[in-house]
């Protein structure tokens, strides 16, 4: 895979994120005859979240598979299609949903090519989306990357802008192994500049999304856009943070990441998923391990509460991490 | 297709009134959506009526149920406080799960209702469970589960129906088809006519029922209930419908042209023709039944009063609820 | 039943001679691990020969199957080198996976296996993908799936025979009914008495066939493929059949009395079945077959020594197997 | 719930852990009716590991209740029965089939007493078994704590010892939440001291296996053993090692982690799972955050490589921490 962000900037516009997903998935599909998308309300309603708009009128039934409510059915057809020659994107409604598919994905798309020595390859994206905000309570809200990251044999990725979301798609879907590709039902609707045309950005890179020199704050997905309001805020009271967007949280991008740390000394990793074994740990103890000599102080955490994800407003937004809270820790961390 | 019994007054009035209940609950929830009170998602289950309203005609409080995101005509017709409905809709500490639930977790344990569910398929081994649970101590309950025609290409539905079956369960599967799973229409979804057929390869019997009339579902859930109740067994009864609204509230329905929509929607409206045949029946009069109407209507007034003048749900202590012992 | 076929000499001698190889392979791995030369488990396909043999005697080598825990039979039946089976069962380099899957996960994709699988119904949706891709790809390969008695009461089964029915899918589904999972008996399992009746639900065509018949499962699985092969979409076959062996080496069978096994184990043997009809129609003579025999049995000694001089698997750079691309 | 530990101590006999599992259940089934198994293969069987041996004979098949092969209508069951008055001990007969039932056990039984305002509690307990050592390939041999500690309303148990595997288990059956009860494969025939009659350890409280002074090794199941081997080994060298036995991950004792940091100043987190995303990860930053300041050298883990389970012998121990990569790793860490 090569990253196209050497070659001359190409021409951007402002998308939605949903639009810029929905660019990524049409241009790979016109661009190679194997990338199907299949999934759940995906072909005349366009997909939940409306990412798939469209693509039935230009691409047809076949491959704009719709299906039944069947998800590890339809997980596993998928690997199947992806062991045969097909290049099969599935969309699963709800991120929560993924324990009803979790055997296909671990012990079947993960694990194959290795429990068959390298005989087979298995190029298929799952694409969900998970999160909080819209008060769709605690079977429609999690957030499980904490759970994928944990399986040997599959890429993860988070994209925060609708660039990345084009760019890293796009990557994930050239792939030639099982990449789980978490969307955040909060950001769909969220604008940003997208390069027009094929637009690549390489899988296993992190991102300054913002730079600064008095902490770093290491995260992802939604939180990275809480990250940079909270850092205006903090500028404003002469804190300069620098924001890591980690963008793919397998592979990680673990000399990025330092290299922030060793500038700053400082870090704070914020992320929406319960605290407990969530993929922040990892990113706390590799830093730890890695860099712990140029630690000013022990890495923090900022993420959800131990709760399911409650129904009402107030509740939901008491136990993710709010803009003003990555103020008050990040504040706290500086002191 | 079961046959409709005739039915006697009193029944036949409180099916409406039930009926009616979900209707007027439905109307005003949607109402309460579109003035930005309620929040997240909300399912209509107008059309669908007929379904709740005549199965739970036949379960007694200490019987169980599981529920679907669409439950709410389920959660009525097994008894529940309006209020409370509407409190938990509002997010208020009143509701039934204190504002953590919303429209797709009512749950009301003290009435059998072993609650809503976000996960299509999600309830059918958890009625199965309760189902064991009379088995074994030995009582005489009956487990319902309620589900969509999209539940039953769920794995959920195939795993609970067979063991149900093998060990004689106390249980009724009640299959909503009211003719799509969000955008999916059934036709597409199954390349079998009748969903009922699927209880033969499970060794149970299948009934498939209009589920338009109120009648014949609860004739048809009554001898279900009934199988159940004697140790003879689970039943898989299928009930014919449509979703009068969108599958939730903002649906653009590109699925569906307008000509279908109000076609079906006159064809399907289980609470008009519960009207038809009571007042041809002679069971009751137009009087009676708009007195029942209104009754509702002043409930429904009360109940969303009552849920508004009720506190925020509070947020202190979340992380306490999860357990229940330290 | 689908009843069988009378068949020429060339295919009778070459299920035999596939039947032969797999009750040989059967043998000789229970010995290796008798030997503490295997470890790990292996579940032995003795007594179900007919079945592979029978339905991959239709496939052509770019057609795809899934299999099993119990998955020898159905690799040799698809043409596998039996040295790099015993290769990966000694987890030598030069086994199929390189000793990394060992019995329960053997593929052979360049003759279109797969693979094995440890989760008892996890092939089922992964044949189902595979019939996709010929569809969608225009070629008229099909897709098998073989899976045991216990997988059809899996949600994988239920959720991908509807998804291959709807969509007409080059599929053909083979239930491989050896009357136990694991320690379960067929009968407590089900409470219908024919698996095959489930196709109904789907509406597809179910078959049930003798699986000790060769004949019979070859005429049947023919029928199916060919189905599948024309775009006629996809077919249930369930063949009754009888392990030989425990469900695993070592398996004390505390579930099976000495006698039902006997009795079963002596009317259930395709192998000896073969040689009687073999003979009786004359399409050879006991001394082609004791050919057959003792060429198999050769084989299998070289395919055991070229296992046992190869090197063992290497463990370096193990995390690097794990992706396709870096 | 009360710790007996504090009592006179009950005699005590030599027993495997699969027989100190068994008794459990049968103290537990004689004592409350409402106790139930449920499973594949525990009847006539005895359980793929024996630990419902001879259960069938003294309860029958309504409370041996042996199921199909339906990882997640077993669980949804379970679930029910729980909801409605039964205490269900489900046996899943390996973790790596966990991908099929992670619905149930997340977004059902989990969550189930949030969700819904405390209606209702689930007192269900999952007992299964993972790990590597038996030559059973990827399918079963995974580690998936992190899982279930990663889900908030699961408590989490993975017991070292015989005496520990009785006790935890006859808790988790008193505890009136779902329970996720991990045993190993290779403990099952280990032996030793259990005592006798009603035996309970408390959900939430670790324990020291072997004091030390040199350096703490935090660790659970299996690896307890192989840390005490390492420690053993260390002590010829000079180095006393202390072994923490986690014994309960969720809720987490803390307390008594903490103490053996602050006394050692140095740590060495081992587990056999994965370590991208493994639980280590949380008890490390845990350890970071709460004792940075008593840390002599950055908190060390030790754990499995990123692949699945390989299947021949020598491979499969070359991807899990063993007795001699504990001892290097202390050394390393202590020098
Ligand atoms: C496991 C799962 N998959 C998908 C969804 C998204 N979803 C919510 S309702 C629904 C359709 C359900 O159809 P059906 O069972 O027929 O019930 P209906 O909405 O028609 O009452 C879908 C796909 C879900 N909530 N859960
Ligand atoms: C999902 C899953 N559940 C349970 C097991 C344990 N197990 C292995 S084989 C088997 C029995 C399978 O029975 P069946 O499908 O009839 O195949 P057979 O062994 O009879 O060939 C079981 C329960 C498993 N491997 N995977
Ligand atoms: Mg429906
Ligand atoms: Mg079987």
């Amino acid at each position: 895979m090569q990253a196209t962000e050497a070659r001359a900037p190409a021409a951007t516009r402002e998308l939605f994120y949903n639009e810029a997903l929905n660019e990524a998935l049409r241009l790979e599909m016109e661009r190679d005859q194997r990338v199907i998308v299949i999934g759940e309300d995906i072909a005349e309603h366009g997909g939940a979240f409306q990412v798939t708009a469209g693509l039935l009128d230009r691409f047809g039934p076949t491959r704009i598979r719709q299906t039944p409510i069947s998800e590890i059915g339809i997980v596993g057809a998928a690997v199947g299609a992806a062991l045969t020659g097909l290049r099969p994107v599935v969309e699963l409604m709800y991120v929560d949903f993924a324990g009803l598919a979790m055997d296909q994905i671990v012990n079947q798309a993960a694990q194959n090519r290795f429990m068959f020595g390298g005989q087979a390859r298995v190029p298929m994206v799952l694409r969900t989306q998970g999160g909080s905000g819209r008060g769709n309570a605690a079977q429609h809200s999690k957030s499980l990357e904490a759970w994928f990251a944990h399986v040997a044999g599959l890429k993860l990725v988070m994209p925060s802008t609708p660039a990345d979301a084009k760019g890293l798609l796009a990557s994930s879907i050239r792939d030639d192994d099982p990449v789980i590709f978490l969307e955040h039902k909060l950001l769909y609707r969220t604008k940003g500049a997208v390069p027009e045309g094929e637009h690549l950005v390489p899988l296993g890179k992190a991102e300054v999304k913002r730079e600064g020199r008095d902490l770093t704050i290491v995260t992802w997905s939604r939180e990275v856009l809480f990250a940079l309001d909270a850092s205006a805020q903090l500028a404003s009271d002469g804190i300069e943070a620098e924001v890591v967007d980690v963008r793919t949280l397998v592979p990680l991008d673990k000399d990025l990441i330092l290299a922030s740390v060793r500038k700053t000394h400082r870090v704070l990793v914020v992320h929406e998923a319960i605290r407990r074994g969530g993929y922040g740990a990892e990113v706390a103890a590799m830093i730890t391990e890695e860099a712990f000599d140029d630690l000013d102080a022990p890495p923090r955490r900022l993420a959800g509460l131990e709760t399911p994800i409650p129904y009402a407003q107030h509740l939901e937004k008491s136990v993710v991490p709010q803009v003003d809270d990555i103020v008050r820790v990040a504040k706290e961390l500086v002191v | 297709m079961t046959t409709a019994e005739k039915i006697d007054r009193k029944t036949a009035l409180d099916l409406y009134r039930v009926m009616r209940t979900i209707r007027s609950f439905e109307e005003r929830s949607m109402q309460l959506f579109g003035e930005n009170k309620i929040w997240g998602t909300i399912h209509s289950y107008a059309g669908e009526e007929a379904i709740a309203a005549g199965v739970c005609a036949n379960l007694r409080d200490d019987d169980w149920i599981t529920s679907t995101h669409r439950g709410h005509g389920h959660c009525i017709a097994k008894g529940a406080d309006l209020g409370r409905m509407f409190a938990e809709l509002l997010g208020r500490e009143t509701g039934y799960c204190r504002g953590r639930g919303g429209s797709m977790h009512i749950a009301d344990t003290a009435k059998g209702n072993l609650g809503a569910n976000g996960i299509v398929g999600g309830g059918i081994p958890i009625a199965t469970g309760a189902a064991l649970t009379a088995k074994q101590l030995g009582t005489d309950q009956v487990a319902v589960s309620f589900f969509g025609d999209g539940a039953a290409n769920q794995g959920t539905f195939h795993e609970s129906l067979n063991l149900a079956a093998i060990w004689k369960l106390p249980a009724v599967y009640v299959c909503e088809n009211n003719q799509y799973a969000e955008s999916l229409p059934v036709k597409r979804a199954f390349a079998v006519d009748d969903i009922a057929k699927r209880a033969d390869g499970y060794g149970m019997p299948g009934v498939h029922v209009d589920g338009r009339d109120v009648r014949a579902v609860y004739a048809a859930a009554g001898e279900a209930v009934a199988r159940a109740r004697t140790g003879r067994g689970p039943t898989l009864v299928v009930a014919d419908s449509y979703r009068h609204e969108g599958h939730y509230y903002g649906d653009p329905r590109k699925y569906q042209s307008k000509e279908e929509i109000d076609g079906w929607r006159r064809q399907f409206d289980p609470l008009a023709d519960a009207r038809t045949w009571i007042l041809a029946d002679r069971l009751a009069s137009d009087a009676d039944l708009d007195t029942v109407d209104q009754n509702i209507a002043t409930e429904i007034d009360r109940a969303v009063a009552w849920a508004e003048e009720a506190p925020l749900a509070s947020p202190i202590k979340l992380p306490d609820d999860v357990y229940a012992s330290h």
